[in-house]
């Protein structure tokens, strides 16, 4: 499977990424924002970081460049976007994602072991979870605090678009397993296709027993069936 | 209050300059942490009487151009192109 | 303008050093020629009143590549893989302006690490403040946290340890030192000497501004009333920027373009280009109206004595020009030649053509003054502290203090703040004794850790000296790592005076004992004096930064316990020196006495041999035991794990407060399951390791047989409260 | 001016709360490395008539108090205060 990374000044997760992508057996390219054209490739990721230093408001900038535009022609045709923390700032900010991502309610930047749980398996990119898997992630955000209508979120309960909810070590989905006042504690969200998904939490952190454990792993080897 | 105005608009045009300012603020529904934890803060720091704060983005923008209608209008697609995200912020252009 | 006396003075140069200039110029100086002088001879350029001193330090060994005098220090850790590291201060910017003055300490670190070809891999901070009832300190902590993490989380380098520390000493003064480390090709390390004529002399990264000016001396000199008169020399940290500049530097790096690179650190343009001329001996010129600049109107003196940050000087190879431009151009950066090198052996200044400047770079280096400046010997204190006449306290009660104290409670919420993991490559975070960070691509690793201990060294600069390095050996031991070499940042007042210089001189005289006893050699450093206000100095802080290397990272090792019944050993002497501790501090405010002495063979002894066990396999976890004695390392281990212990009570016991929290150096608690007891005291016999076998791990419960007992998760809770409990709600 | 800051006044005594805008900007040597980033950007999204952009704070503040003058000054209290840090930067408040 082929994949591509997208690079934007100040991305920093881009490598880390890079390193998980083809320890799992994608062949993978790096892309510099200031490419016109999109090389061949099934998956596209926008890597964690602060890209373009976070300045204005996290990946509003980066959801300018002239790149974004070709990545949402291929999300609009159907190809595979995978956006991580930054990344799910940036595709929220081109309007692929709809909400936003607000300060966290702390205003701190937080690091940390968090657990999620999989609300939905039954995506390109969830395949190899189980339904209601407690996933233990690391998180690394300023601004994970996601926003949206109530509208938009009857959508996304409705349509089953909510990929992952922070939650406890045991599954309890609540107000103290919420590390940064996110709606309905929601982590990480589906476009109404299911081709694009966004997260704040860092898979690529999580596949390395000596870093921390595996439980990424499954991201990455569902989008390869 | 006036008069100065009409001076300063005199003295930017010949430099050719149109000055704004921009304000960008979150939309009243939606939730504002910096505004809560300054406003708490500023609670502790024994200012009772204070009822609210709302956090936002200021912006000092120059225009190389004397057309005031031009300048703001340009002003206004930077707004929304870029300085506002329009579905949790909502701004306000001023001219100065 | 006329150079006036005043004018003079408001440069920080005295009378004397005014005529020196006079004298190595044959004329007077303009003002241009005076600051830049001014500059490069105050203390934080020239080292003036500490050179002598730290001429003492060992930096030499076979692990050594380059020691002190360059951007930063290097060492080899095989497999042509080298690590380069130092700390820096910046001490009095952060007290003024906390969030940027911290930024920005770590900006220049990190520029110090990827000048010498090195891309950065770790951060560590050490930061001091004043006692948390102290009305500043509430915004100082929280602003140079948030500053330390806002500029590396950005730029993408994990934050991985450090230390947080809370006096009165530092009430008016607080300390922000900052470390990087990097990983180089051992064969393709930077260094700053120029070499050869006409080169072109490059200025890369952000353009100019009127930052800064006067910052470096800022540094060297003391607060007073008018500090505030000083504050608009802070300068903005622009951490993208930095990105971009250390990406771009690494790509051009990869070829054979650059001839010498410097970053622009304190004293700008002026310090970035005399240094490269002076270690190459050679001239530069500068064409001054080159120079990207970010205000209209600037004037070579504001050019030359800026300190806008993220701005490089590098010297090409002919021919090189046109590559090096595009890679800058890829990366939106500025990128013009402002000047050449030159055979006059001067810095010569122009601007639109008129010398505006003209001065032989030995008089701003080799010629600098340097002082030797009066220092008298501490006088050791002789009271013992009589226990007996203090008020009783319960075990229970010592213990619940000081895990709950501001120095004592968990950092997490510190840590959390910074990004540990960005780079996939850290094994072991803040909360460890020393955080371990894998090299890239393979199975070796580096320890690291950063140490002090200022009450030990004012109470005795000497021996306190001696202990930092010590206490730093042990935590890169304990967590299997061989100790390599150590880079320290010097805090001290004001070293005019003769007491603030003697305890500068004897700190220097420790530490250099112990990195010589332990080959722990010095490769890199940072001076900061005049940390102080109205005459009063804070205690001598010397930080030790130190690096250790793991040649095959299999299992590594850290300090919670793992398992149920497990044995715990105690490794080194229990004498119970309570003098100095932090069980009289906290729980009587009492500072008398000297500080615990360090016996370097039993050091080195008893850490080489914990180092064969772990390397064995032999170590389930293992902890140091260092401020707060036997109890607080105990607890230390057990809080945040399901595991507690069971202490018997020594039979020789005198008493019991001295046995649980003295603070006797070179002793390591040491978890070991039991059907591998054996082997480790056949290996502890043999090394002739003093050891005692004091209890066994349990679950749940913390216990001193017949004194306390509590649950692991209550200890767990009161170690973290302290922060929500200062802190409430803040900005 | 003076008329309808009157009437204004009258209408916030009602609900017995007055308005503030603060305003927070970077000091004028200062770097501003976010409105440096956003010119940039708005120059490459076409705006080539752009000369600056300068980014700062915004706050609006309620403040539960009749009196104009006690409540301008405790605004200005918050800003010494917190809002503003006065080294490297400045501050203007203005009642709407
Ligand atoms: N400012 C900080 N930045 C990063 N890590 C910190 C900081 N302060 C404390 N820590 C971490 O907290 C832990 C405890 O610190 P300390 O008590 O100084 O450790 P030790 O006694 O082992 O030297 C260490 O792991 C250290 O890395
Ligand atoms: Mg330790």
């Amino acid at each position: 499977m082929n994949s591509s990374v997208i690079v934007f000044p100040g991305s920093n997760c881009d490598r880390d990424v890079a390193v998980a992508l083809e320890k799992l057996q994608f062949k993978n390219q790096m892309v510099w924002h200031k490419e016109t054209k999109l090389p061949k490739s099934d998956l596209i990721v926008i890597p964690g970081g602060f890209s373009y230093g976070d300045y204005l408001r996290s990946g509003a900038i980066a959801g300018k460049s002239l790149i974004v535009s070709e990545v949402i022609k291929a999300a609009d045709s159907g190809r595979l976007v995978l956006g991580i923390c930054n990344g799910f700032q940036v595709l929220t900010e081109t309007g692929l994602l709809k909400g936003a991502l607000l300060r966290n309610n702390n205003l701190k930047f937080i690091n940390r072991d968090i657990n999620i749980k999989v609300l939905n398996n039954n995506s390109k990119f969830s395949g190899n979870y189980k339904k209601n898997q407690i996933l233990k992630m690391n998180i690394a955000h300023n601004e994970g605090n996601y926003f949206t209508n109530q509208e938009h979120l009857k959508e996304l309960i409705d349509e089953n678009l909510i990929a992952f909810k922070y939650c406890s070590k045991d599954g309890d989905v609540n107000e103290d397993s919420n590390p940064n006042g996110s709606l309905q504690n929601i982590a990480g969200i589906f476009n109404s296709k299911k081709n694009i998904l966004g997260m704040m939490p860092h898979p690529e952190r999580m596949i390395d027993n000596l870093i921390s454990n595996t439980d990424g792993i499954n991201l990455f080897t569902s989008l390869l069936k | 209050m006036k008069l100065i105005s009409e001076k300063q608009h005199q003295l930017n045009s010949k430099k050719n300059n149109l000055k704004f300012s921009v304000t960008v603020t979150l939309k009243k529904d939606v939730l504002d942490p910096q505004g809560k934890v300054v406003q708490n803060t500023l609670k502790n720091l024994g200012m009772s009487n204070l009822k609210s704060v709302r956090q936002g983005k200021y912006f000092e923008i120059e225009i190389d151009n004397n057309d005031l209608a031009a300048a703001t209008e340009s002003v206004d697609k930077m707004c929304k192109k870029l300085l506002a995200n329009m579905i949790i912020e909502d701004y306000k252009v001023n001219k100065i | 303008m006329k150079i006036t006396k005043q004018v003079v003075e408001k440069h920080g140069l005295n009378p004397e050093e005014f005529s020196t200039i006079k004298k190595l110029l044959k004329r007077e100086p303009n003002l241009l020629e005076l600051g830049i002088f001014s500059a490069m001879w105050n203390e934080h350029c020239s080292y003036k009143s500490s050179r002598k001193h730290l001429k003492n330090l060992p930096t030499r060994g076979k692990q050594v590549i380059q020691g002190p005098g360059e951007n930063a220090g290097v060492v080899d850790i095989g497999d042509n893989d080298a690590i380069v590291f130092k700390i820096e201060s910046h001490n009095h910017p952060s007290y003024i302006e906390p969030y940027q003055g911290a930024a920005t300490g770590v900006g220049g670190i990190l520029r110090d690490v990827f000048t010498m070809g090195a891309r950065p891999i770790a951060l560590l901070n050490s930061i001091h403040f004043g006692s948390p009832e102290h009305f500043k300190t509430k915004n100082l902590l929280n602003g140079v946290v948030s500053g330390i993490g806002g500029y590396g989380n950005c730029i993408g380098i994990p934050t991985v340890a450090g230390e947080t520390k809370f006096n009165s000493t530092y009430n008016e003064n607080i300390l922000v030192n900052a470390m990087a480390i990097g990983h180089a090709k051992k064969d393709k390390i930077f260094y700053s000497k120029a070499k050869g004529l006409n080169k072109s002399v490059v200025y890369v990264g952000s353009k100019t501004g009127r930052d800064g000016i006067h910052g470096a001396s800022m540094a060297s000199a003391e607060f007073d009333e008018n500090t505030d008169e000083k504050k608009p020399t802070v300068q903005v940290g622009d951490p993208f920027t930095e990105k971009l500049l250390m990406e771009a530097c690494l790509e051009l790096m990869k070829d054979n373009s650059i001839i010498s690179i410097q970053d622009m650190g304190a004293a700008g343009l002026t310090s970035s280009s005399v240094e490269m001329a002076s270690k190459g001996e050679l001239g530069i010129e500068l064409n001054l109206e080159m120079v990207p600049c970010r205000e209209d109107k600037m004037t070579p003196y504001e050019m030359m004595l800026s300190e806008s940050q993220e701005r490089m000087l590098i010297i090409l190879e002919e021919g090189k020009e046109k590559n090096a431009k595009k890679i800058f151009d890829k990366w939106d950066l500025d990128f013009v030649i402002i000047g050449k090198t030159t055979d006059t052996n001067k810095l010569v200044l122009k601007f639109n053509n008129i010398i505006e400047g003209d001065i032989p770079i030995s008089a701003l280096a080799s010629k600098a003054p340097i002082y030797d400046r009066k220092w008298i010997k501490k006088k050791l204190p002789k009271k013992k502290v009589d226990l007996k006449k203090l008020k009783k306290i319960k075990f229970e009660d010592a213990l619940l203090k000081i895990l709950s104290s501001a120095n004592h409670s968990n950092k997490s919420w510190i840590t959390e703040q910074y990004d540990q993991m960005v780079m996939c490559d850290t094994v072991k975070k803040s909360g460890a004794d020393a955080a371990i960070i894998r090299i890239h691509n393979k199975d070796k690793a580096i320890a690291t850790s950063v140490d002090s201990s200022a009450n030990y060294c004012k109470a005795y600069p000497f021996s306190g000296g001696k202990q930092i390095v010590c206490e730093n050996w042990r935590n890169l031991i304990s967590v299997g790592a061989k100790p390599i070499a150590v880079t320290n940042c010097l805090n001290f007042g004001n070293p005019e005076n003769p007491e603030v210089m003697g305890e500068f001189a004897e700190c220097i005289q420790g530490i250099k004992e112990s990195c010589e006893f332990l080959n722990f050699p010095v490769v890199s450093g940072n001076v900061s004096f005049y940390n102080g206000t109205n005459k009063k100095n804070i205690n001598p802080t010397p930080v030790i930064g130190g690096i250790g290397l793991i040649n095959k990272l299999i299992e590594p090792i850290d300090h919670q316990f793992k398992n149920d019944k497990s044995v715990i050993i105690l490794i080194g002497k229990t004498f119970g020196h309570l003098e100095q501790s932090v069980f009289l501090e906290e729980i009587y405010d009492n500072k008398e006495g000297l500080p615990p002495e360090v016996n370097l063979t039993n050091e080195k002894n008893n850490g080489e041999c914990v180092l064969e066990l772990i390397n064995n396999s032999l170590v389930k976890s293992i902890h140091d035991i260092s401020s707060g004695g036997l109890a607080v390392a105990l607890a230390e281990m057990a809080m945040g794990t399901d595991y507690g212990v069971k202490i018997n009570k020594p039979k020789n016991l005198t008493n019991l407060f001295k046995y649980f929290f003295g603070e006797d150096q070179s002793r390591y608690i040491l978890e070991i399951e039991k059907n591998k007891l054996e082997k480790v005291e056949k290996i502890l016999k043999k090394n002739n390791i003093f050891y005692e076998n004091i209890g066994t791990t349990q679950k749940k419960y913390f216990e001193i047989q017949g004194e306390f007992k509590s649950d692991i998760k209550e200890l767990y809770k009161i170690n973290n409260q302290w922060y929500n409990n200062f802190n409430g709600f803040t900005y």
